[in-house]
C-alpha cells in the first residue's frame, strides 16, 4: 500500500531543473535508495517532499492526502520527518534534550516525551551520552543523533540524506545496522547516499536520478547491472566496491 | 497641489542630501556586510570625524575638504587599533556581544567627546568660496554640491577599491568564508583589522562632510546611525552601489515626502519606507538571499 | 499550549536559594520606607532594568531573537497606562480614568497586541535584519508618538496622577517583577521553552521536528512585551511622567541589552545580576566620577565583554560552582540590596 | 518618605536644574549667571541666608526630575526655580506642584501647561506666546508703511509651544492685515530645512516667524545663505538667544530678532542695579552688553525677593499667596499672576532684540538704556552683506 | 628529495591533545596517503601542515624550511595548499570567481591553471557562471578541489576529497589526482575511500587514536590484514 507518492514533481532554480517531472511512489514499511550523480537533484527532491521548499509543479501525497505547499512542521505532524545532509545539532541543548524536541512537538501524542528521548537514544546507542551536548560528539554520533531526533517524532516515513557520507567503515556498519532496525519496526524510510555498500545493503528498491530525471528503479541487483546507471553514476568497478561490502 | 518647481528643486535637494546619506552609511555597510558585525558605534565615529574636521578648521582653518583626509586616517587608525585590541575577542561569540561592545565605544565616545569639545552645536564651512548655483528657478546650495561631488568620489573610490585591486577581492573573499580565504593565503585576521579601518575610516570623513552642512554635537551619534541603517538596508548590506542608490532613495523621499505630508514626518517617511523594503525585499533592493540548506 | 508539569522543581528545590531570594525580596520591599526618596527611584529603575532584562532575555537569550525594539513595548505601556490614569490629559473621555492596577494590566495588553500584529510581519525577518526591523519600527512607534502630540503631550511631555502613594507603587512593581521572574522561569523550563530553546539553535531543523517556528517566537515575542509593557506601564505610574522622547528612547534599549549581556544570557539569573549591577555601576559612578562616569561605564562595559563574555552570572558560577547547563540554570536567586 | 519631614527654618534654599549641557547649554551660563546676581541680590536684601541650589539637567526632563527629587530628598527646599525652555520647565513643574512648592519657571512662552495642568504652585515672570504675537506685530510696525512687508512665513515645530505660537502668530497677525502665505510644520531636531526653504521662497515669504532650538535656528540661517535665500524679517524666538548665535554665525546672524524676555536697553525696574553688579561679577569688555537670559534670570530672582518680601515668611503658602495677589516689578517690566501662574494679560510686553555686532539690541518697544538701537530693516540679500 | 618532513609533533585543541609524536615524511614527486578511523587527528595533522593549528612540541619542514609555527597565508606562497574537509567555498561568489580566488598567490599562472580546472571538472566550466552556495554538494567539492589548484602548488593537501562524490566521480576525482601528481604535484591526501587511496598512492600511512601504527608501500598496506580489518570492513 503506497504510503509517499511524488506526482510529476518540478523544481526549477532560474534556468536550471533541478528535478524534472519526477514521479514516484513508496509503499509502506519499504526501505527505498535514492542514487544519482552529484547535482542530480537528491537533496531537492527531499526538500519538495518534506516542505523545506515548493514544488513548481506536481504533487506529494503522504497517506493519500496532498501534503505539498505544506510547512516542514506540518508535515512533520503529519508522519514523516528528515534528517539533514550536513548535521544540524541544537548547539546548547543536551542530547536527551535534542531528542525531547522531537518526542514533544513531533506532533504525536507521546505521555513522556523525556522517556522516550531516552529510548531513541538508547536505540541509537547515545544513551550514557544524553546528559553532554552536541559538541562533545564525533561525526558518526552525531549522524545518529540526527536519526534518534527523528526517531523521537515516532513518524511514519523518514528520510535520510546521506547519514553514511564521511563516516568509517565501523559507524557505517552501525548506521546500516541502525537503518535496518527501522526498516524492522515496520517504517518507511527513504535514503540517499553514495556510499554504495551502505546504501546497496538496506535498500529494497532503489531509484536513480540524473540530471533531475528518474532514470531507473529497481532491486539493487537490478540497478548494479543498469548499464545506463553504471555509466552515469556507479562507473565501471562499481560492481567490485559494492560487492564487498555486500555481506 | 505643490507647483513643480518646488517638486523639482526638492527632488534635486534630496538627491544631494541622498549622496551624503550614502557616504554615511558606507561604513556601516562594509563593516555589516564583511565583518557581520553591526556597529552601533558607527554614528559616534562620524561625529569624531566631524570634529577632527571642525578643530582643524577652527584652530588651522583648514578647509573640511583635507579635514576630511585627516579625519578618514585618525578613524582609520582608531578603527584598526579597535580591531586589534578589542573586537576581535568578541567576533563570533554571537551577534550580541559585538554589539554591546561597540555600544560601550559609543558611549565612551560621546562622553568623551561632551568633556572635550562641550555640547555647543558647531560646524565648518567648506572654505571656498561659491556661490549657489542656479538653474531657472531651480537653486543649488554650493556646499552641497561640493560634498555630494566628494561623497560620489569617496563611494567610487570605495567599491574600484574592492572591485579592481587585490586586496579589495582578499577583502570580499574573506567576508564570504573565513577559513577558505585563509586556504588560499589571506591572512584574514589582518583583513578584518583593514576593513574596520577602511569603515571607520568612511565614517571619519562622512563626518567631516556632515560638518560642512549640518551642526555637529557629541549627540549626533544616535540619529546618523538610524539613517544609516536605513540606507545599508535599502541599499542591501555589502554593497557598494546599493548603498549610493539607497541613499539617493532616502534622501529624495524624505524631500519630496515633506511637501506632500509635512515636515514632521520627515523620519516618519524614511523608517516606513525603510520597513516596508525590509519586508518585501529582506536583504535590501539589492542584496541577494542565499538559498539551499 | 504550556504543560506546566512542576516547572518550579529546580527553583524550589535547594531551599537555599529560595531563602536568599525570599531575603532579598523582602529586603526591596522596605527600600520605599527606611530610605529617602532618591534612593528608592533608584531602586525603582533597578526593578524596571531587571524586568525589562528578564524580559528581553525571553525574546533575545532563549528564542534566539535579537529584538532591538523592546523599547517600544515599554514606552507604550507607559503611556498607555498614563491614559488609562489620567484620561483628560490626552481628552480621551473621563469614563475611562482607571485604577493604577487596571491601567498597568492594560498596559501589558496594549503591548502584547501590538506584538501579535507586528509579530507576523518582523518574524520575515532573521538575524541581524530582524534586530534593525524592530530597531526601525521602535523608531516609527516613537516618531509618531512624538508627533501625535495630542496623546503624548509631545517633546514637553505626559503627566500622569493617580490614587497610589508612590511606596505602593514601587511595592506593585516589585511583586510584578517577582511574578514576571517566576512566569518566565516557568515558561522557559516548559514544552514552550524547550521550542525557543530549540530554535534558538537552529530554526530550520526544529521546524522539521515538527515546531511551528513562528508559533513559538510568536510566544515568546508577545510574553516578552507584555512583560515590558507591565515595566512601562508602573514606570509612568510611578515617575507620573512620561514623554516619548526619553520613555521610547533606544537609550532604554541599550540599557536593557547590558544589563542582560552583564548578569549573562540565556540565564534567569542573568538579567536579575545584570540590573542590580547596572544601577549600582550607574549611580556609584555618578556620584564617584561625575563627567566622567559614562565614559567609565564604557570602558566597563567593554572590558566585562572581553574578559567576562558570560556575564556575572558566570563569573559567579564557576566561582561557586553551584551552575547548571547554562541554558536550563535554575540559580534565580540574587540579592539585589547587596549590589547596593 | 522623608521629603519635607522637618524644618530647620534657618535661611532660604531655593533648588534649580540649568541646563549645562545638552541641547540648551549654550544658554545655561548666562542663566546661571542670572540667578547667582539674583540671589546675591537677595541676600542683600533679606535678613535671612539665601542659598540656591543648582545640578546640571543636561536639557533632558527627566534629569530635572530626578536632580530636584535629589536636592529636596537631601535639603529643606523652600521654592524651585525652573529650567529653560517648555520641556524642562514643566518637569520641574510637575515636579514642585506634587510636593507643593512654590515654583518659579522663565525662559518658556509656552501657555498650554498653565491652562491644562491646573497650577496651583508654578509661576511663570516671563513673556508668554500672545506676548510674543503682540510683540511681532508691534516691531513690523516700526516699518514705515509704505515700506512694510506683508507676507508672513511661519515655520511651526512640531511642539506643542511651536503649534501655540504658531496660532497666536497666524491670529494676531491675520487680525492686523498681513498674509500668512506659509505656515508648515518642522520635525524639531531635523536639521535640513532646505525643503522650508524652497518652500518660502516659492511662497514669496518676506517675515518669517519660528520657535527653532538654538543649533537648529543656526543651522536654518546657514542653509538659508547656501540656497541664496532670506526673508526681510527674521524673528526665531528661542533659537537667537544664546551667544552661540554670534560665534556660530558671525555676520551671518545679524539682523536676527529674538524674544528672551529680556534686552539689554531696558531701564527701571532694577535693571540699572543688574548692570553695576554684572560689571562687578563678571566683567564687560568695551562695547559688550549683558547675555539677554542673565537678564531673565536675575528677573526671576527679583520675583521671588519680592513675594518673600510681601508674605514676610517662607512658608511656602505665605508665599503662593503672596504670588497670587502681589504686584511685580522687574527687569522685565511690572505684572501681576493670574490663577494659573501666568502673567496677567497684557501687562508683559515681550521686549524684541535684535543682533548688530555681535550683541543683542533692544529694538521694541522703544527705549532708551544701554545697547537700544533702532530696528534694521530689510534684511539686505546675501550678495549684498 | 624529501619535500615535507613532519617530525614528532605533538598537537592539542586547548588542553585536549589529540595527536602523540607523529612523524612521517613526502618525497618530491610522491602520493602519500594518511589513513585512519573517523577522529583518528588526519584532519588534525594536515591542519598542523598548512598551518591553522601550531604544535606543541616538534617540527615541520618544508622543503628545507621549518613551518611550523607559520600562519597559512605565509605557507600558502610556499607552495602548499589544502583543500579542506567540507565544503569551504565562497557560497555568494560565483565558481569562476572561486577559481580566481584560488590563484589569490598566483595571479600570473591564473588563465593556464583555469584551462587546467576545467579540463579535470567539465562541470564547474558548465556552472561558472552560478553562484557556489547553490551548487550540490557534490559540485562544490569539485569547485574546492580545483581551487585548491590554482595556486599551481608544489605540495597538495587532500582531506577527503571524494567525500560525497557518486562513485563516477569518486573515480574521475582519483584519477585526476593521479594525473596531477604525474604533471609534478606532490600530494599528501587522507581518505575514507581506502580502495582507491592506496591505489592510487605510493605509501601510506596508518593514524590510528593520534599515533601511527602502520607504514609501507600502498600495495603492502592493501594487503595488510589489520588494515583490511578496520577499514574494508573485511
Ligand atoms: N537554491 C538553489 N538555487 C539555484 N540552484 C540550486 C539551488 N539548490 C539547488 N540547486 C541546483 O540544483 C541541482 C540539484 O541540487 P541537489 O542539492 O538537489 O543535488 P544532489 O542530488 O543532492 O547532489 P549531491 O549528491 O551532490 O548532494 C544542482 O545543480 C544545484 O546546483
Ligand atoms: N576544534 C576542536 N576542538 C576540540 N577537539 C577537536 C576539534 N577538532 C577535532 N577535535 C578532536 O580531535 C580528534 C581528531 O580529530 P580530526 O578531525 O583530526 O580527525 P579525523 O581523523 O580527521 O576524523 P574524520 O575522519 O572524522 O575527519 C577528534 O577526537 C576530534 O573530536
Ligand atoms: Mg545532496
Ligand atoms: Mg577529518
Amino acid at each position: 500500500m503506497t504510503v509517499l507518492e511524488g506526482e510529476q514533481l518540478t523544481k526549477r532554480f532560474g534556468g536550471i531543473v533541478a528535478v524534472d517531472d519526477v514521479s514516484f511512489a513508496i509503499d509502506r514499511g519499504e526501505t527505498v535508495g535514492l542514487i544519482g550523480p552529484n547535482g542530480a537533484g537528491k537533496s531537492t527532491l527531499f526538500r519538495l517532499i518534506s516542505g523545506v521548499q515548493e514544488p513548481n509543479e506536481g504533487t506529494v501525497y503522504l497517506d493519500g492526502n496532498d501534503i505539498t505547499g505544506l510547512s516542514p512542521h506540518e508535515i512533520c505532524h503529519r508522519g514523516l520527518v528528515r534528517t539533514h545532509q550536513i548535521v544540524r545539532p541544537f548547539e546548547t541543548l543536551t542530547l536527551v534534550e535534542n531528542a525531547a524536541v522531537g518526542a514533544e512537538f513531533g506532533g504525536r501524542d507521546v505521555d513522556d516525551p523525556e522517556e522516550r528521548a531516552h529510548e531513541v537514544l538508547e536505540f541509537v546507542g547515545l544513551d550514557e551520552m544524553a546528559h553532554t551536548t552536541p559538541d562533545e560528539l564525533s561525526v558518526g554520533a552525531l549522524k545518529r543523533l540526527e536519526i534518534a531526533r527523528a526517531l523521537a517524532t515516532d513518524p511514519e516515513v523518514l528520510l535520510f540524506d546521506e547519514v553514511a557520507g564521511g563516516l568509517d567503515t565501523e559507524e557505517t556498519e552501525a548506521i546500516v545496522d541502525l537503518i535496518g532496525d527501522i526498516g524492522d519496526q515496520g517504517k518507511t524510510v527513504f535514503l540517499i547516499d553514495h556510499v554504495m555498500r551502505a546504501l546497496m545493503s538496506v535498500s529494497e528498491r532503489v531509484f536513480v536520478l540524473d540530471n533531475g530525471s528518474l532514470i531507473a528503479s529497481g532491486t539493487p541487483d537490478e540497478i548494479q547491472n543498469d548499464r545506463r546507471v553504471i555509466e552515469a553514476y556507479l562507473g565501471e568497478n562499481a560492481g567490485e566496491t559494492a560487492g564487498a561490502a555486500g555481506d | 497641489m505643490v507647483a513643480t518647481d518646488l517638486v523639482v528643486q526638492s527632488l534635486l535637494n534630496g538627491l544631494l542630501l541622498g549622496g551624503i546619506y550614502a557616504v554615511a552609511a558606507l561604513g556601516l555597510s562594509l563593516v555589516f556586510g564583511i565583518m557581520d558585525i553591526v556597529n552601533l558605534a558607527h554614528g559616534h565615529m562620524l561625529m569624531v570625524g566631524a570634529y577632527v574636521a571642525i578643530t582643524l578648521f577652527t584652530a588651522f582653518g583648514l578647509t573640511p575638504i583635507v579635514g576630511m583626509v585627516v579625519a578618514f586616517v585618525v578613524l582609520f587608525v582608531l578603527g584598526m587599533a579597535l580591531q586589534r585590541v578589542v573586537l576581535k575577542r568578541v567576533v563570533g561569540e554571537g551577534m550580541e556581544q559585538p554589539i554591546i561592545v561597540l555600544f560601550g565605544l559609543a558611549l565612551m565616545l560621546q562622553s568623551i567627546g561632551r568633556i572635550v569639545v562641550g555640547s555647543d552645536a558647531q560646524a565648518t564651512d567648506i572654505g571656498i568660496p561659491g556661490n549657489p548655483v542656479s538653474i531657472g528657478e531651480i537653486t543649488l546650495s554650493f556646499p552641497r554640491l561640493v560634498t555630494f561631488v566628494l561623497s560620489l568620489a569617496l563611494i567610487l573610490g570605495t567599491w574600484a577599491f574592492l572591485k579592481y585591486t587585490t586586496t579589495g577581492l582578499a577583502i570580499r573573499a574573506t567576508a564570504q568564508n573565513n577559513a577558505a580565504a585563509q586556504y588560499m593565503g589571506i591572512d584574514t585576521a589582518n583583513i578584518y583589522v583593514l576593513t574596520l579601518g577602511i569603515g571607520t575610516g568612511l565614517a571619519g570623513a562622512a563626518g567631516a562632510l556632515l560638518s560642512m552642512l549640518f551642526p555637529i554635537t557629541p549627540f549626533v551619534g544616535w540619529s546618523y546611525l538610524l539613517k544609516a541603517f536605513a540606507v545599508v538596508v535599502l541599499g542591501g548590506v555589502g554593497s557598494v552601489p546599493g548603498t549610493l542608490i539607497g541613499g539617493l532613495i532616502l534622501g529624495v523621499s524624505e524631500n519630496v515626502g515633506v511637501l506632500y505630508l509635512g515636515g514632521g514626518f520627515r523620519d516618519i517617511i524614511s523608517f516606513t519606507i525603510f520597513v516596508l523594503v525590509l519586508l518585501v525585499r529582506p536583504h535590501g533592493l539589492f542584496g541577494n538571499s542565499g538559498g539551499g540548506e | 499550549m504550556v504543560s506546566l508539569t512542576g516547572p518550579f522543581e529546580g527553583l524550589f528545590g535547594d531551599r537555599r536559594r529560595v531563602g536568599l531570594f525570599v531575603v532579598a525580596v523582602l529586603a526591596l520591599a522596605v527600600v520605599p520606607y527606611t530610605t529617602t526618596r532618591f534612593v528608592t527611584n533608584i531602586f525603582f529603575n533597578g526593578l524596571v532594568f531587571v524586568l525589562l532584562g528578564v524580559s528581553w532575555n525571553l525574546i533575545a537569550g532563549y528564542t534566539g531573537q535579537i529584538s532591538l525594539g523592546h523599547h517600544a513595548f515599554f514606552g507604550l505601556g507607559a503611556f498607555v497606562s498614563a491614559w488609562l490614569t489620567t484620561p483628560m490629559r490626552a481628552g480621551l473621555p473621563e469614563s475611562i480614568q482607571s485604577p493604577v492596577l487596571v491601567a498597568v494590566a492594560a498596559a501589558a495588553i496594549v503591548a502584547g497586541l501590538l506584538a501579535l500584529v507586528l509579530g507576523p510581519i518582523l518574524f520575515r525577518l532573521t538575524g541581524h535584519y530582524f534586530a534593525i526591523g524592530t530597531l526601525a519600527v521602535a523608531a516609527i512607534i516613537q516618531l509618531v508618538l512624538l508627533d501625535q502630540r495630542q496623546f503624548s503631550g509631545g517633546a514637553t511631555g505626559y503627566y500622569v496622577s493617580n490614587e497610589l502613594e508612590p511606596d505602593v507603587v514601587f511595592l506593585l512593581m516589585l511583586v510584578a517583577t517577582v511574578a514576571c521572574i517566576l512566569v518566565t522561569y516557568a515558561i522557559v523550563n516548559s514544552r514552550a521553552g524547550l521550542g525557543m530553546r530549540a530554535i534558538h539553535d537552529d530554526e530550520d531543523a526544529a521546524s522539521s521536528l515538527g515546531i511551528n517556528p513562528l508559533r513559538y517566537k510568536m510566544f515568546a515575542f508577545i510574553v516578552a512585551s507584555m512583560m515590558a509593557g507591565i515595566a512601562g506601564g508602573f514606570y509612568a505610574q510611578f515617575w507620573l511622567y512620561v514623554n516619548p522622547d526619553s520613555t521610547l528612547a533606544v537609550s532604554w534599549m541599550v540599557d536593557t541589552l547590558v544589563v542582560v549581556v552583564l548578569g549573562g544570557m540565556g540565564s534567569m539569573a542573568g538579567p536579575l545580576l545584570g540590573g542590580a549591577l547596572f544601577v549600582a555601576l550607574d549611580e556609584g559612578l555618578r556620584q564617584i566620577a561625575g563627567e566622567f562616569a559614562p565614559v567609565i561605564e564604557g570602558a566597563l562595559i567593554i572590558t566585562f565583554i572581553i574578559y567576562a563574555p558570560g556575564g556575572l552570572y558566570k563569573l559567579l558560577a564557576d566561582r561557586f560552582g553551584d551552575a547548571e547547563s547554562p541554558a536550563v540554570d535554575e540559580d534565580a536567586t540574587t540579592d539585589q540590596s547587596g549590589a547596593e | 518618605t522623608l521629603i519635607g519631614d522637618e524644618d530647620d527654618g534657618e535661611g532660604i534654599t531655593i533648588a534649580a536644574t540649568v541646563p549645562r549641557s545638552g541641547q540648551f547649554s549654550s544658554l545655561g551660563t548666562a542663566v546661571e549667571e542670572g540667578y547667582e546676581l539674583g540671589v546675591a541680590r537677595m541676600n542683600e536684601e533679606l535678613d535671612e541666608e539665601v542659598e540656591i541650589i543648582m545640578h546640571d539637567d543636561e536639557s533632558d526632563p527627566e534629569v530635572v526630575s530626578q536632580s530636584l527629587t535629589q536636592i529636596t530628598s537631601n535639603n529643606q527646599v523652600d521654592m524651585i526655580w525652573g529650567s529653560f525652555s517648555s520641556v524642562l520647565v514643566t518637569a520641574g513643574s510637575a515636579f514642585a506642584e506634587n510636593q507643593g512648592l512654590p515654583f518659579l519657571g522663565a525662559f518658556f512662552a509656552f501657555e498650554g501647561p498653565h491652562r491644562n495642568e491646573g497650577y496651583e504652585w508654578t509661576y511663570s515672570p516671563f513673556p508668554k506666546s500672545r506676548d510674543v504675537a503682540r510683540s511681532t506685530q508691534g516691531l513690523l510696525e516700526l516699518i514705515p508703511e509704505g515700506e512694510r512687508p506683508s507676507n508672513i512665513g511661519i515655520w511651526e515645530a512640531n511642539s506643542g509651544w511651536g503649534e501655540e505660537q504658531a496660532d497666536y502668530w497666524e491670529e494676531t497677525l491675520s487680525g492686523a492685515g498681513y498674509d500668512v502665505v506659509l505656515r508648515e510644520t518642522y520635525q524639531l531636531g531635523s536639521e535640513d530645512f532646505s525643503s522650508l526653504i524652497s518652500q518660502s521662497a516659492s511662497a514669496d515669504v518676506e517675515v518669517l516667524l519660528s520657535t527653532p532650538t538654538p543649533p537648529g535656528g543656526i543651522t536654518a540661517v546657514t542653509q538659508m545663505q547656501e540656497n541664496g535665500w532670506a526673508p526681510q524679517v527674521l524673528k526665531f524666538v528661542r533659537a537667537a538667544d544664546p551667544t552661540a548665535w554670534w560665534s556660530g554665525l558671525g555676520e551671518a546672524g545679524a539682523y536676527a530678532c529674538m524674544c528672551p524676555g529680556w534686552v539689554p536697553g531696558l531701564t527701571g525696574g532694577g535693571n540699572e542695579q543688574l548692570w553695576s553688579a554684572y560689571e562687578d561679577e563678571y566683567g564687560l569688555d568695551d562695547g559688550e552688553l549683558i547675555r539677554t537670559p542673565v537678564g531673565g534670570g536675575y528677573n526671576l530672582a527679583q520675583t521671588a525677593l519680592q513675594a518673600v518680601q510681601a508674605a514676610d515668611s517662607t512658608d511656602p503658602g505665605a508665599i503662593q499667596d503672596a504670588l497670587r495677589s502681589e504686584s511685580f516689578e522687574t527687569v522685565i517690566g511690572s505684572f501681576s499672576f493670574e490663577d494659573n501662574g501666568l502673567p496677567a494679560e497684557g501687562e508683559l510686553t515681550a521686549p524684541t532684540g535684535q543682533w548688530w555686532e555681535g550683541n543683542q539690541h533692544t529694538v521694541y518697544p522703544n527705549a532708551d538704556g544701554r545697547g537700544a538701537s533702532d530696528f534694521r530693516y530689510p534684511i539686505p540679500s546675501w550678495s549684498e552683506r | 628529495m624529501t619535500l615535507l618532513e613532519v617530525d614528532s609533533i605533538d598537537v592539542a585543541y586547548g588542553d585536549i591533545q589529540v595527536v602523540w609524536d607523529v612523524s612521517f615524511s613526502v618525497t618530491e614527486g610522491e602520493t602519500v596517503a594518511l589513513l585512519g578511523a573517523n577522529g583518528a587527528g588526519k584532519t588534525t595533522v594536515l591542519k598542523t601542515i598548512c598551518g591553522p593549528l601550531t604544535p606543541m612540541a616538534g617540527e615541520v619542514t618544508f622543503d628545507g624550511e621549518s613551518i611550523g609555527h607559520l600562519h597559512q597565508d605565509e605557507i600558502v606562497p610556499k607552495g602548499i595548499t589544502h583543500i579542506p574537509e567540507g565544503r569551504e567555498i565562497f557560497s555568494d561568489s560565483t565558481v569562476r570567481e572561486n577559481l580566481r580566488l584560488g590563484a589569490y598567490t598566483n595571479r600570473e599562472g591564473m588563465d593556464e591553471q583555469l584551462t587546467r580546472v576545467y579540463d579535470v571538472f567539465p562541470r564547474l566550466e558548465e556552472r561558472q557562471g552560478q553562484k557556489a552556495g547553490t551548487l550540490s554538494g557534490g559540485e562544490q567539492q569539485m569547485l574546492a578541489i580545483g581551487r585548491g589548484l590554482m595556486s599551481d602548488p608544489d605540495l597538495i593537501l587532500l582531506d577527503e576529497a571524494s567525500l560525497g562524490l557518486a562513485p563516477v566521480l569518486v573515480e574521475d576525482v582519483f584519477d585526476a589526482i593521479e594525473r596531477i601528481n604525474e604533471e609534478g604535484t606532490t600530494v599528501l591526501l587522507v581518505e575514507q575511500d581506502v580502495n582507491n587511496a592506496l591505489r592510487i598512492a605510493d605509501r601510506g600511512y596508518v593514524l590510528e587514536s593520534g599515533r601511527i601504527t602502520l607504514s609501507g608501500d600502498a600495495a603492502e598496506l592493501a594487503d595488510d590484514e589489520r588494515v583490511a580489518a578496520s577499514y574494508l570492513g573485511g
